[in-house]
């Protein structure tokens, strides 16, 4: 009994000063994970996920701190990937999923008070104070941070329309179904 | 002089379905009653409109300026009045509009002073852009414009250059007309052509089905004592594929990521060399074509349309059969059908296939795919359809993309020979269109990382900056000790959040102490000078490419106006309505 | 020299670790959606379980053995093994950082495989010496990696599929698991001939 | 109208169903083989196992709501229920052929989506499911010589009479097997194969007929266009390799060759399992592989390993293999030739 006592004990002690002596000896900085995560995410930096962007976000899902449904801009694609890369199950998103959406200026109201060019988190607003604001439709995330600072709410928010430019091919779904309602 | 033929794999021999159209000769179509030129007609950049409604236009005159350099300009294709420049349904599967000038003719077909050069005393650079500004695009249907293609590569020796006369697709036979009855004008082309490029050798390659174009080839190359080979090469679809003519002809292989040229050779379509050589000899722009009407109509033959012709006027031309449901644009392999009657026919409608419930009759419904291997024994490029099919149907797109799929020139093999009729093709499109608008989200995304992270440090920097210019103050104000510097974003948020307020009569929540008053009052000062030193000038209008700088110029040229105006709040005038449209 | 012969591919083929011995089916359903973590994940476990077969055969024949305390076999397979897995990661991580990329995230994981406790239980049970231990192992660690390799090949294609609903994911790949373990079956008895 | 969605609008007139009835066609020499070898009880097995595949298949695409008379109409349940009463012992009782197209319809084959989906030969399935479970019934093969009527086969099929041991005995392939586990290594399989012989001359018993019948068939079959010739001639080559190998070393304990070609489901394995589009690889080079490697491990199952024939395991191996196969043996594509 003692003898075995004794070399269980031994065992541990050698392993564990084993492996503490490596954790000192072989530690390594920084989570390359943080970056693969955020790379999927889609970079609106919009915070509805509430963390104050997409970095803070990955880094909270790396640590699993955070669920990967929480990112209403990246859609369920987007928690597909987390899911892929992370090797968890895919749970549904947190949110309703939205269509692409621009801010747009309603050029007749604006005062030119310059609170939506500090709330935008991609410098997308261009304009000066006392001077009308106008979004730069390319460079829009829709994160919609733009819409409540606005003090005479002449932000809006707009899908983006289908274009030829943008226009994609469909599915091609040809359900192979019995014709039950025919008749 | 023998020449040597490759052969490429795959392909399909359907029905040709030629003989119905090329009975009669090419006739010109009438004036339709109304135009609806597509100022999009090419790969590339959209040209800007250069004609304002009321506007009148002789016949040639440019309306649509080509934007960058791959991009191509658009003419009027008779003289007569701008009704509008808008939106209009366009020849493109999707059915979507696109921003059109609308022109009613006039009768008169009043054309523009035309003046023809003679390109041989012209630098080639100069060439190359009198065809960009005569709209010349590579007419088989690819419509991407001609001149961007004929500057030979730097680094590789011009060896061949192919002439594309073809026409491997079922039922089109415009370029066998344009070939039987204009090759001179066709050869003279291809010499322009051959003078820009330099290259060894000139193969024009031409079905066999096509005996008459051969013939009426090889005279006028010799009439004209030129030594391009005319050859015939043998009916097998897609033969016509610029790759496939090519490699047919000279045994190359151009992949999908490189350009022809890299490989010393390059291609063209016969009837674009006949347009470009109109464009530079006779200075006429490329304002019509030649388009085969066939299918289910009475009278199938080929016509010289212009451009912006309503389908319902051409097609009355042929007077379709009573049970007509639907208009083919293209050939049946690769074709769409037009979505409205009155989308116009454009540069790239080489072919009008009126449809019926006989000629092409319903499918049968779709089975599943039993990897049979078909259509890869069928696909040109030598791809692996089966594969791209499963995973596009399962949207695996990285899968599709591992199988090559952007080497797919959706030419139709594969869903031809499929026995479980499975649209592969479709599934293929849909695959290539959602990874591009992965492609472009990704970039979205990068850009505004990027962008963000510059706003994070730029926000640093300033409060820094900010920071040491009010400890700069304090310290000369050292009497006043009490004015501490307040926190930077309260500040700001008061300074400008009064007269906010005031102005909008939004709720300003200001209880404020006197101390805070005087806090605010001071910051309010501070944001005022600050504000003094930045008013005329722009925020963020840093790092912009461009592109994007133009994109805000535009926005300051609209905005200029509408300040003038702003007290009157008057509502601008209809053609600055119109003319915001189109800027969008 | 046919001795050895055959105890690798009684441990490869004939007797799976997974497939008929029925070990490891944790990393076996889990790290087999797609080919490049499989491939990483094979490579992880050769290679621990390789080194624990050995170090489980020190400890049992130098340790345990000579004290009699046999009884303690499994719970200081298990600590050993734990051990030997953190050193192996932490070693990696600082020396090389590619291999680490490649392996890391599985190393963990591999703490987990009842295979890596299994084999060299069964090497006790079996009495292979030294060398047939580490044989067994190796064999073994090969025979994990290529049916995890093969299967996540299969459940690439899979998922493309048109499955039933209630059939999709985890379920039909426990049902091509089973169909792969019938293949194997075929194996039976090839090792017996000698 | 038109159908908007999917050029081209020109089709082939080419269709599952008539390449599954030229596979049917195909498969006729050798049934009418198998019958002049065995009997009429032949079609009575091929009538079960249909019925059942058939009705299996009506059952699983009901629940799976999808349309009936499409489906039930591409002659695929057909092929694997044909593929099965072939590989089963023609005296095997009824209700093992119905287990064994039930796995294989519903399991095998539905479970993965039906037609086209399933990564296994859903007739191999039955065989090793059926060979698995129930291994005496499967490898009780009519005996040597013994000439039953058609009553008393019926009778024994349906279990209405005793399976008399008399009446079954072992293929030649597994005669020579048992000598040679048994005999350890002083077996004459010559003398083995004349004592055998009753019909044939070197696959023993007739069965050499048969599997002629099933090689006009296949190579019908590739004259056809249905199956290229990478996939039977790997596997025609994957045991001719190893048994000729192992014969010119020892003739005394290898049989050749040839009757290994030509004995058990060679044959029908190598013109119409291995060359199944939807189990088995789809490159050229992958075929050859898949069928090569799938001859190799029949010859070493049959002849080594535990059960008497090793098509089926072989098989069933190999589609295991397949992804990767096809994987690591894509062609180069166009333009892509000289970049490798």
């Amino acid at each position: 009994m003692l003898t075995a006592i004794l070399i269980m004990a031994l065992g541990a002690v050698v392993l564990g000063a084993a492996l503490g002596y490596a954790s000192i000896k072989f530690k390594v900085e920084g989570d390359p994970l943080v970056d693969k995560i955020d790379a999927i995410l889609p970079q609106t930096q919009c915070g509805q996920c509430g963390y104050p962007g997409c970095k803070p976000y990955a880094e909270a899902i790396s640590k699993g701190e955070a669920d990967i449904n929480l990112c209403p801009p990246g859609g369920m694609e987007g928690v597909q990937r987390l899911a892929d890369l992370l090797g968890r199950e895919a749970k549904p998103l947190d949110a309703e999923e939205k269509p692409k959406q621009v801010a747009v200026i309603d050029e007749q109201t604006c005062i030119g008070c310059t609170l939506c060019i500090q709330a935008c988190p991609v410098d997308a607003i261009v304009g000066a104070a006392k001077q009308m604001h106008t979004i730069v439709e390319s460079l829009c995330t829709g994160c919609e941070l733009c819409v409540p600072p606005c003090p005479v709410e002449c932000i809006r928010m707009e899908a983006i329309a289908e274009n030829i430019d943008n226009w994609k091919w469909k599915y091609p779904v040809i359900e192979i179904k019995p014709l039950r309602q025919a008749a | 002089m023998l020449q040597r033929l490759f052969k490429f794999k795959g392909g399909v021999k359907p029905q040709t379905n030629k003989t119905q159209s090329v009975g009669l000769p090419i006739a010109v179509a009438p004036l339709p009653t109304r135009l609806i030129v597509p100022l999009h007609q090419s790969i590339g950049g959209t040209p800007d409109p250069l004609v304002a409604p009321g506007e009148r236009v002789l016949k040639g005159q440019k309306i649509g300026g080509a934007d960058g350099w791959i991009s191509s300009a658009v003419h009027a294709p008779t003289s007569g009045t701008v009704l509008a420049v808008e939106e209009r349904v366009a020849p493109h599967p999707s059915g979507l509009p696109t921003l059109s000038v609308i022109i009613e003719p006039d009768g008169r077909d009043e054309w523009i002073t035309r003046t023809p050069v003679d390109y041989k005393a012209l630098a080639p650079e100069t060439v190359r852009e009198m065809l960009r500004d005569a709209g010349v695009v590579g007419l088989g249907g690819a419509v991407f414009p001609s001149h961007a293609k004929l500057s030979a590569s730097k680094t590789v020796p011009m060896e061949e250059l192919v002439i594309n006369g073809a026409e491997c697709e079922p039922y089109i036979t415009c370029d066998d007309l344009l070939m039987r009855e204009r090759a001179e004008d066709v050869v003279r082309g291809v010499g322009l052509f051959r003078d820009l490029l330099r290259p060894k050798r000139v193969l024009i390659g031409i079905e066999d089905n096509k005996p008459e174009a051969v013939a009426a080839m090889k005279r006028a190359v010799q009439a004209l004592g030129e030594d391009f080979a005319v050859i015939a090469v043998p009916t097998r679809y897609p033969a016509g594929g610029a790759k496939q003519l090519i490699r047919v002809l000279t045994g190359k292989e151009v992949p999908a990521a490189k350009r022809s040229t890299e490989l010393g050779v390059q291609c063209f379509n016969v009837a674009t060399a006949y347009t470009a050589w109109r464009a530079v000899a006779h200075g006429e722009p490329v304002i019509s074509r030649i388009v085969t009407l066939t299918g289910n109509v009475a009278q199938p033959r080929n016509w010289e349309v212009l451009i912006g012709t309503p389908l319902a006027e051409f097609v009355a031309l042929g007077q379709p059969k009573a049970d007509t449901d639907g208009y083919l644009m293209g050939g049946p392999m690769m074709g769409f059908e037009m979505p409205s009657p009155d989308a116009p026919l454009v540069k790239a409608t080489n072919c009008i296939i009126a449809g019926s419930p006989t000629l092409f009759p319903p499918k049968a419904p779709e089975m599943p795919c039993i990897r049979c291997g078909e259509c890869a024994k069928a696909c040109p490029h030598e791809l692996q359809p089966f594969e791209l099919y499963w995973f596009a149907r399962a949207k695996n797109f990285g899968k599709t993309q591992e199988y090559s799929i952007f080497d797919c020139i959706e030419c139709g093999c594969c869903s031809y020979v499929c026995p479980s009729r499975i649209p592969l093709v479709q599934y293929f499109r849909f695959a290539k269109s959602e990874i591009w608008a992965r492609e472009r989200e990704k970039n979205a995304a990068d850009t505004a990382k990027a962008r963000f992270e510059f706003r994070n440090l730029r926000d640093e920097r300033e409060k820094a900056e900010k920071a040491e210019r009010l400890a700069k103050a304090a310290a000369a104000k050292a009497a006043e000790k009490k004015a501490e510097p307040a926190p930077a974003a309260p500040a700001a948020d008061a300074g400008i959040g009064a007269p906010a307020a005031a102005d909008g009569g939004a709720p300003a929540a200001a209880p404020l102490d006197a101390e805070a008053v005087k806090k605010a009052t001071i910051a309010a000062a501070i944001e005022r000078a600050r504000q003094q030193r930045e008013a005329v000038q722009p925020k963020n209008t840093d790092r912009l490419t461009p592109a994007q700088q133009k994109e805000i110029a535009e926005i300051e040229a609209r905005r200029a106006p509408l300040q003038a105006e702003q007290p009157e709040r008057s509502a601008p005038p209809a053609t600055d309505a119109a003319q915001e449209q189109q800027n969008q | 020299m046919t001795h050895y012969l055959f105890i690798v591919i009684g441990a490869v083929l004939v007797n799976n670790v997974v497939l008929v011995k029925i070990l490891g089916l944790c990393p076996f359903m889990g790290v087999s959606r797609k080919l490049e973590t499989a491939f990483g994940m094979g490579a992880a476990t050769t290679f621990v379980l390789t080194v624990a077969t050995g170090a489980s055969y020190v400890i049992d024949h130098y340790l345990l053995m000579p004290f009699g305390l046999e009884y303690l076999r499994t719970l200081s397979f298990i600590v050993t093994i734990a051990a030997i897995v953190q050193l192996t990661e932490m070693v990696i991580q600082k020396t090389s950082p590619v291999l680490h990329q490649v392996l890391g995230i599985y190393l963990p994981l591999i703490t987990t495989n009842c295979a890596v406790l299994g084999v060299p239980l069964l090497n006790v049970a079996n009495k292979h010496d030294f060398i047939d231990s580490l044989l067994f192992g190796a064999g073994s660690a090969v025979g994990f990696s290529l049916v995890l390799v093969l299967f996540a090949g299969m459940r690439e294609r899979i998922e493309g599929a048109d499955v039933p609903l209630h059939f999709k994911g985890t379920a039909i790949a426990m049902i091509t698991a089973g169909l792969m373990s019938l293949a194997f079956m075929g194996f039976a008895g090839l090792d017996k001939y000698q | 109208m038109m159908d908007f969605t999917t050029p081209p609008y020109l089709l082939k007139t080419a269709s599952v169903q008539r390449v599954m009835l030229q596979v049917l066609a195909a498969l006729l020499p050798g049934i009418a083989a198998y019958i002049w070898l065995i009997g009429p009880i032949v079609l009575v097995q091929l009538a079960i196992a249909t019925l059942a595949a058939l009705a299996a298949e009506a059952a699983m695409l009901k629940l799976r709501d999808k349309p009936l008379g499409l489906f039930l109409g591409d002659g695929s349940a057909v092929v694997t229920a044909w593929l099965i009463a072939l590989t089963f012992p023609p005296l095997a009782p009824w209700w093992l052929l119905v287990v064994g197209v039930l796995f294989a319809i519903v399991v095998a084959k539905h479970l993965y989506g039906g037609l086209g989906q399933n990564p296994f030969n859903p007739a191999m399935i039955a065989f090793a499911v059926c060979i698995v479970s129930f291994p005496a019934l499967m490898s009780q093969w009519p005996a040597l010589g013994l000439k039953t009527s058609f009553g008393e086969q019926i009778d024994i099929v349906f279990g209405l009479a005793a399976r008399v041991d008399a009446m079954t005995g072992a293929t030649p392939l597994d005669a020579i097997k048992t000598a040679l586990k048994l005999g350890e290594g002083a077996v004459d399989v010559p003398a083995l194969l004349a004592n055998q012989d009753i019909f044939g001359n070197f696959a023993g018993r007739g069965w050499e007929w048969v599997a002629a019948g099933y090689l006009i068939g296949g190579l019908w079959l590739w004259k056809r266009g249905i199956v290229s010739w990478h996939a039977p001639l790997g596997f025609i080559g994957g045991i001719t390799l190893l048994a000729g190998a192992l014969w010119l070393w020892n003739p005394a304990q290898f049989a050749g060759p040839l009757f290994h070609l030509f004995s058990g489901g060679a044959m029908l394995g190598a013109f119409f399992i291995v060359t199944d589009p939807v189990s088995g690889c789809t490159t050229p080079k992958g075929k050859f592989v898949f069928g090569f490697a799938a001859g190799l491990l029949a010859y070493v199952i049959r002849v080594f390993g535990g059960y008497p024939d090793g098509v089926a395991f072989a098989v069933l191996l190999v589609n295991i293999c397949v992804p990767l196969i096809d994987m690591y043996t894509q062609p180069p594509i166009f333009g892509m030739k000289n970049e490798k």
